[in-house]
């Protein structure tokens, strides 16, 4: 560690449900060395200065998907964003956007699990294979056709990204629907059908207007906002299919 | 799964959305210059381009009746659930209101549109 | 209080933990399992595990070679038979993990890819790129959705277990949104709640890593074993201990010292390779591999680095950057972030970190703890196939395998055993909660719960590094004996109910200081050099004729732990030295010469 | 009882707060000029029904100062329009494989530009042809 430490301003958006009866600033003057991300900064305050900030986090480089902050107004994980590159100017976090705060920086995540619940992430074998066959076979192309939509962290930032899902909390948002698409692109997969019901639901696909903002902010490049509007067009194909044939297009 | 899950009916004004999208970004600034730029100002087309004779003709034959519907209604469409879902998101929950304003413009100025190049023959 | 009645309930919602709960819910869809996570489960440690897990793929390989090269990697204090039946299931649960959606790499012809990992003769890691804990885990998550028996208690903070006539029979937890306690009934308990690292310094390890279960355990009478065999991972970020997977190895990447030498040909795992050959040089076991830093440090070759002390480096250039990019995607990412470092341009510093603790709650081969009714499995066990040095790739292969059995045995244990009175039971989850509010209400003294925990750590870091004299672990002893007196005078400064993680980190801290205690201990006690546990101070040697046995650390309420010796189990493979390079591939031949 | 009680933010002018979001106001309202333009169409449609006066009045209508900046600014709002449009293209479509590698953002972007400068110069060129 350097001996002169540069000092850093991190204001934090605090509210305890139990004394505040809403969100206020508080400014916290930092010491931080080059190496320290805005997650050590936040665990510098908690160990030195108040004990009851309130924040997820595990294991501090960027795949376990806790640590999610609007940082300066845009969403980020705070273990992969650094100090340096914000001193000298003051820095800002806050809880993720969209979420109801349940105390400082931690948000209520129970909707998303529901969602993410919601889509039968789970294999639903298109031919069911037994133990002692082995593995099942995938071709280089069959596997690319799905992998991006694996890298999914659930770190929530895209739904903090999108204003759709801020103005419609139900909507299922671009997270759950990328990892929905991502089972029905495996080719060990057979039950893309019954999963539509919910892409083309009113909770579906059709509240994402392209804002777009969700593949920006992802830390994983999933590109959730592709998986959501490639759902669009096959919840359209099968909503007309509909009419054309009876077994064409679910329920 | 949950249960209970309404389908939503947006695909008919997506897909109209989406081809009026397409229609416009294809030949809307061609068109805008040609119809409002290049004829009333004389540039570069000849001056009879717009004469009633040639769109009379224009909108008589049966491509020409299908073009400017297409032109008319899709722009339309497109423009009327982009509204609506502006006014969704600046925070104008009109809701039932809202949208029949604004699918119903296009819906009506659709009807228009057809009955008009209808009655002009063919 | 909340009460729950389950069969099963399942502490920890990691790899382990997740696998326990599907085993359940398949041998008995009519079995209510409550699933108990601190984290959502997909936040689990196991998220960071990048390198792989191994089971025997290539009709090359064979069971054997898995079985010794687990045993010797282990310093042969495994108990064999455990490793015996570890090695056959593990192929099928990782196929069966296949079946759920895990996305191994594969080969061209479209099957499951396995790459190279250290002490491993040959390549058996089967891997997800560079990210296989975090597709084990996520894949195990979501399959785990499919059985609506499996009922989740996310973000619920397990404070202790209930037991009745000498079985456990159920668990406390408190509600982290709420600040409410819960009592959850259930008729087998089992404890997936990881490692124990972070009462080191920082590591390799997640910020929950703190030996919850381990210490609970412990508190109810349930031996700690071999507890001493803390793994040092040769190849981590200075200053942070993120992880540089051992895959980097796999892959033919290289360490050097500061003139730019392959060290390791000195330390026996010579001679030099051009391509990683396996069990040769850089695909070396892991304790080895942080020995041979330490000596490189101590002759003065390693790398003073300015800001991040002593280092070696991992050198990934001649790879080239699209191969990094499709291998070691994640690691490429990590260097570049977190050190500002193109590995396909430069070299990357690195230096040993805590990554893995070897020892756990003692079960049988059947994952059963001696309190009746409990289980343990995954890291917070101590199942037996790791013994003084855990080999790469086999945890992760561990969790599944003895996830499943551990369901199993509990799945059945839960249709025979009968309920625990539940009054009874009530009364002692009422003592639990008052007990561990007044932690929190009472508290109002001077000490930071920050602070012990840095004493913590780098009095462990002292003591008990990667090699160890008498002196330094007593003082440790002392010093922990100190922090726990210290303890009693923490204050903490919140005081509400929702979402109070000062509170949790004041209870973890606790824990921690009991597992310290039985690391430390377990640790002074082994008079000898075995695996991970390496002395300087006239024990260098391997002594089979007195430490050829487990230590099993007992708790003793207000004081240091009590440590017995505990007997291992040898079936086939009789100790012998423990040699890679060339001299291993001698002695190889030398013992197949023998077996015909 | 519980303690808990979330706190739930307004999402009043979350347009403003990020000039992603600035932008994407912006390009969404390109759809008032796509609808203006259309509905002087509509209008010019009905007067074309109502006779050759009536077509002539509109006609000249167009040609006054207002008309022309009007449309001046239609002009640039739906070339902005159709700039966005393919920019937002490659988040629709399904991956594209080229050659065994996908085909990026800007491949796709850049080739629903040129799509919509050839249809440009086409119906400019068809035009010309039935106007001679
Ligand atoms: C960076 C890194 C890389 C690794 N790479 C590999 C590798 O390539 N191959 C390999 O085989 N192994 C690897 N390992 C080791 C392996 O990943 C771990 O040993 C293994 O994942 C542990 O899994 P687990 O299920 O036992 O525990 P974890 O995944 O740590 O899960 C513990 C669970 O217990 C819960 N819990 C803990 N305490 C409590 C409490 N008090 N109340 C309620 N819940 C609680 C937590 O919420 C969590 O859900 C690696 C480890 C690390 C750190
Ligand atoms: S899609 Fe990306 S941003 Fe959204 S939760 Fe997953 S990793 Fe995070
Ligand atoms: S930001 Fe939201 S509106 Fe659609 S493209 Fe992404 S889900
Ligand atoms: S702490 Fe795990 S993603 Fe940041």
């Amino acid at each position: 560690m350097s001996e002169n430490l540069k000092i850093i301003e991190i204001e934090v958006l605090r509210y305890h449900p139990e004394s505040d009866r809403e969100p206020h600033l508080e400014v916290y003057k930092v010491p931080f060395t080059d190496d320290m991300s805005v997650l050590q900064g936040a665990q510098y305050i908690k160990d030195n200065f108040d004990g009851s900030l309130t924040f997820r986090w595990s294991c501090r480089m960027a795949i376990c998907g806790s640590c999610g902050m609007m940082i300066n107004g845009i969403p980020k994980l705070s273990c992969e964003t650094f100090l340096r590159d914000y001193h000298p100017n003051r820095i800002r976090i806050e809880a993720l956007a969209h979420f109801p705060i349940e105390k400082d920086l931690v948000v209520d995540l129970s909707g998303f699990i529901e969602k993410l619940e919601s889509i039968q992430p789970y294999i639903i074998p298109k031919e069911p294979r037994s133990l002692e066959q082995g593995e099942y076979l995938q071709s280089p192309q069959q596997f690319n056709d799905y992998i991006q939509f694996t890298s999914c962290i659930n770190c929530t930032l895209c739904y903090a990204a999108c204003p759709q899902f801020g103005l419609n909390p139900d909507f299922i948002g671009p997270a759950a629907i990328a990892l929905l698409h991502r089972y029905n692109m495996d080719s060990r997969d057979g039950a893309a059908e019954e999963r539509m019901e919910l892409v083309a639901s009113e909770e579906g696909v059709f509240n994402c207007s392209a804002v777009g903002y969700c593949s920006v902010v992802c830390p994983k490049h999933v590109d959730p906002a592709n998986a959501v509007n490639i759902n669009k067009t096959n919840a359209a194909k099968d909503y007309f299919l509909r009419f054309l044939s009876p077994k064409g297009g679910s329920k | 799964m949950k249960s209970g899950l309404k389908r939503s009916n947006a695909p008919i004004f997506w897909g109209l959305f989406g081809a009026g999208g397409m229609f416009s970004a294809l030949f809307g600034p061609m068109l805008v210059f040609i119809t409002g730029i290049a004829v009333p100002l004389g540039l570069m087309l000849p001056a009879n381009t717009m004469s009633y004779a040639k769109m009379m003709a224009f909108a008589q034959n049966i491509i020409g009746k299908g073009f400017i519907l297409a032109v008319i209604a899709l722009f339309l469409w497109f423009a009327a659930h982009r509204i609506f879902h502006s006014l969704h998101e600046i925070g104008i929950h009109a809701g039932v209101g809202a949208k029949l304003l604004c699918y119903g413009s296009a819906f009506i100025a659709t009807v228009i549109s057809a009955v008009v190049l209808l009655s002009l023959g063919f | 209080m909340e009460i729950f009645k389950a069969d099963v309930v399942i502490v920890g919602g990691g790899g382990a933990g997740l696998r326990a709960a599907i085993a359940v819910a398949e041998s008995d869809p009519s079995l209510k399992i409550a699933l108990v996570s601190k984290v959502y489960p997909m936040r689990s440690h196991t998220v960071a595990a990048e390198g792989g897990a191994a089971g025997v793929k290539k009709p090359t390989d064979s069971f054997e070679y898995h079985f010794h090269d687990t045993v010797g990697g282990g310093d042969w204090l495994c108990e064999q038979d455990v490793v015996e039946y570890f090695v056959r299931q593990a192929p099928i649960e990782l196929t069966q993990l296949e079946h759920w959606g895990c996305p191994w790499s594969r080969t061209e012809d479209g099957h499951v890819n396995v790459r190279a990992f250290g002490g491993m003769k040959i390549e058996r890691t089967w891997f997800a790129a560079d990210k296989s804990g975090f597709h084990i885990l996520h894949t195990l998550f979501q399959t785990s959705i499919k059985y609506p028996s499996i009922k989740r208690f996310d973000e619920h903070f397990c404070v202790d277990l209930v037991e009745e006539d000498g079985r456990c029979q159920g668990v406390v937890a408190i509600e982290m949104s709420t600040g409410e306690f819960s009592l959850i009934e259930a008729k087998s308990v089992i404890i997936a709640t990881g490692g124990a690292g972070r009462v080191f310094r920082e590591s390799t390890l997640g910020g929950i890593v703190t030996g919850d279960g381990m210490a609970l355990a412990y508190r109810h009478g349930v031996a700690l074993r071999d507890m001493e065999f803390v793994q040092y991972h040769p190849t981590c970020m200075p200053v942070t201990g993120l992880l540089f997977t051992e895959a980097c190895r796999g892959e033919g990447g290289y360490l050097v010292n500061k003139d730019g030498y392959r060290y390791l040909q000195d330390y026996g795992l010579g001679p030099l390779q051009d391509k990683p050959k396996n069990k040769y040089m850089e695909l070396g076991p892991r304790d080895r591999l942080s020995q041979a830093f330490f000596f490189e440090q101590q002759k003065g070759r390693t790398i003073e680095h300015p800001t991040l002390g002593s280092v070696v480096h991992l050198d990934l250039r001649h790879l080239g950057e699209a191969y990094l990019r499709e291998r070691l995607p994640l690691i490429y990412e990590m260097a570049e972030t977190f050190m500002g470092i193109d590995p396909a341009k430069e070299p990357i510093p690195v230096r040993p970190g805590v990554h893995y603790t070897m020892g756990g709650i003692k079960t049988d081969g059947q994952c059963a703890a001696s309190l009746k009714g409990l289980y343990a499995i995954g890291e917070c066990s101590s199942v037996g196939i790791h013994g003084a040095n855990r080999l790469g790739s086999n945890s992760l292969t561990e969790l599944l395998v003895f996830g499943k059995v551990a369901g199993v045995e509990a799945a059945r244990n839960a249709k025979t055993a009968a309920p625990g009175n539940s009054a009874n039971l009530l009364k002692q989850a009422q003592a639990v909660e008052q007990r561990v509010m007044a932690l929190k209400t009472k508290s109002s003294g001077t000490e930071r719960i920050s602070v012990i925990r840095k004493e913590m750590a780098q009095t462990m870091e002292d003591g008990c590094g990667i090699y160890r004299v008498e002196k330094t672990m007593q003082a440790t002893c002392d010093k922990l004996a100190e922090l726990r007196e210290r303890f009693k005078n923490i204050n903490i400064d919140d005081k509400s109910s929702v979402w109070n993680t000062d509170w949790l980190t004041a209870i973890e801290l606790d824990y921690q200081l009991d597992v310290a205690m039985a690391m430390a201990h377990s640790a002074i006690n082994r008079k000898e050099s075995r695996g991970a546990h390496q002395r300087l101070d006239g024990f260098e040697q391997r002594d089979d004729v007195n430490f050829l046995k487990h230590s099993e650390a007992y708790y003793v309420a207000g004081s240091a732990p009590r440590i017995a010796l505990g007997d291992v189990k040898i079936t086939t493979s009789q100790p012998a030295a423990r040699v890679y390079g060339a001299a291993g591939e001698k002695a190889d031949q030398e013992r197949k010469a023998s077996h015909v | 009882m519980s303690k808990r009680r979330p706190y739930v933010r307004s999402m009043d002018g979350w347009w403003k707060k990020n000039p992603y979001f600035i932008e994407y106001m912006i390009h969404e309202s390109t759809a008032l000029f796509v609808a203006a333009y259309a509905f002087i169409l509509l209008v010019g449609l009905v007067r074309l029904g109502q006779g050759e006066a009536a077509w002539s009045g509109w006609l000249d209508a167009l040609k006054s100062p207002l008309s022309l900046t009007c449309h001046v600014v239609f002009l640039v709002a739906i070339l902005y329009h159709t700039y966005t449009w393919f920019k937002i293209m490659p988040i629709t479509m399904p991956p594209i494989i080229v050659g065994g590698k996908r085909v990026g953002p800007e491949v796709i972007t850049g080739s629903g530009l040129l799509a919509a400068l050839v249809a440009s110069l086409v119906l400019l060129g068809l035009v010309w042809r039935l106007a001679l």
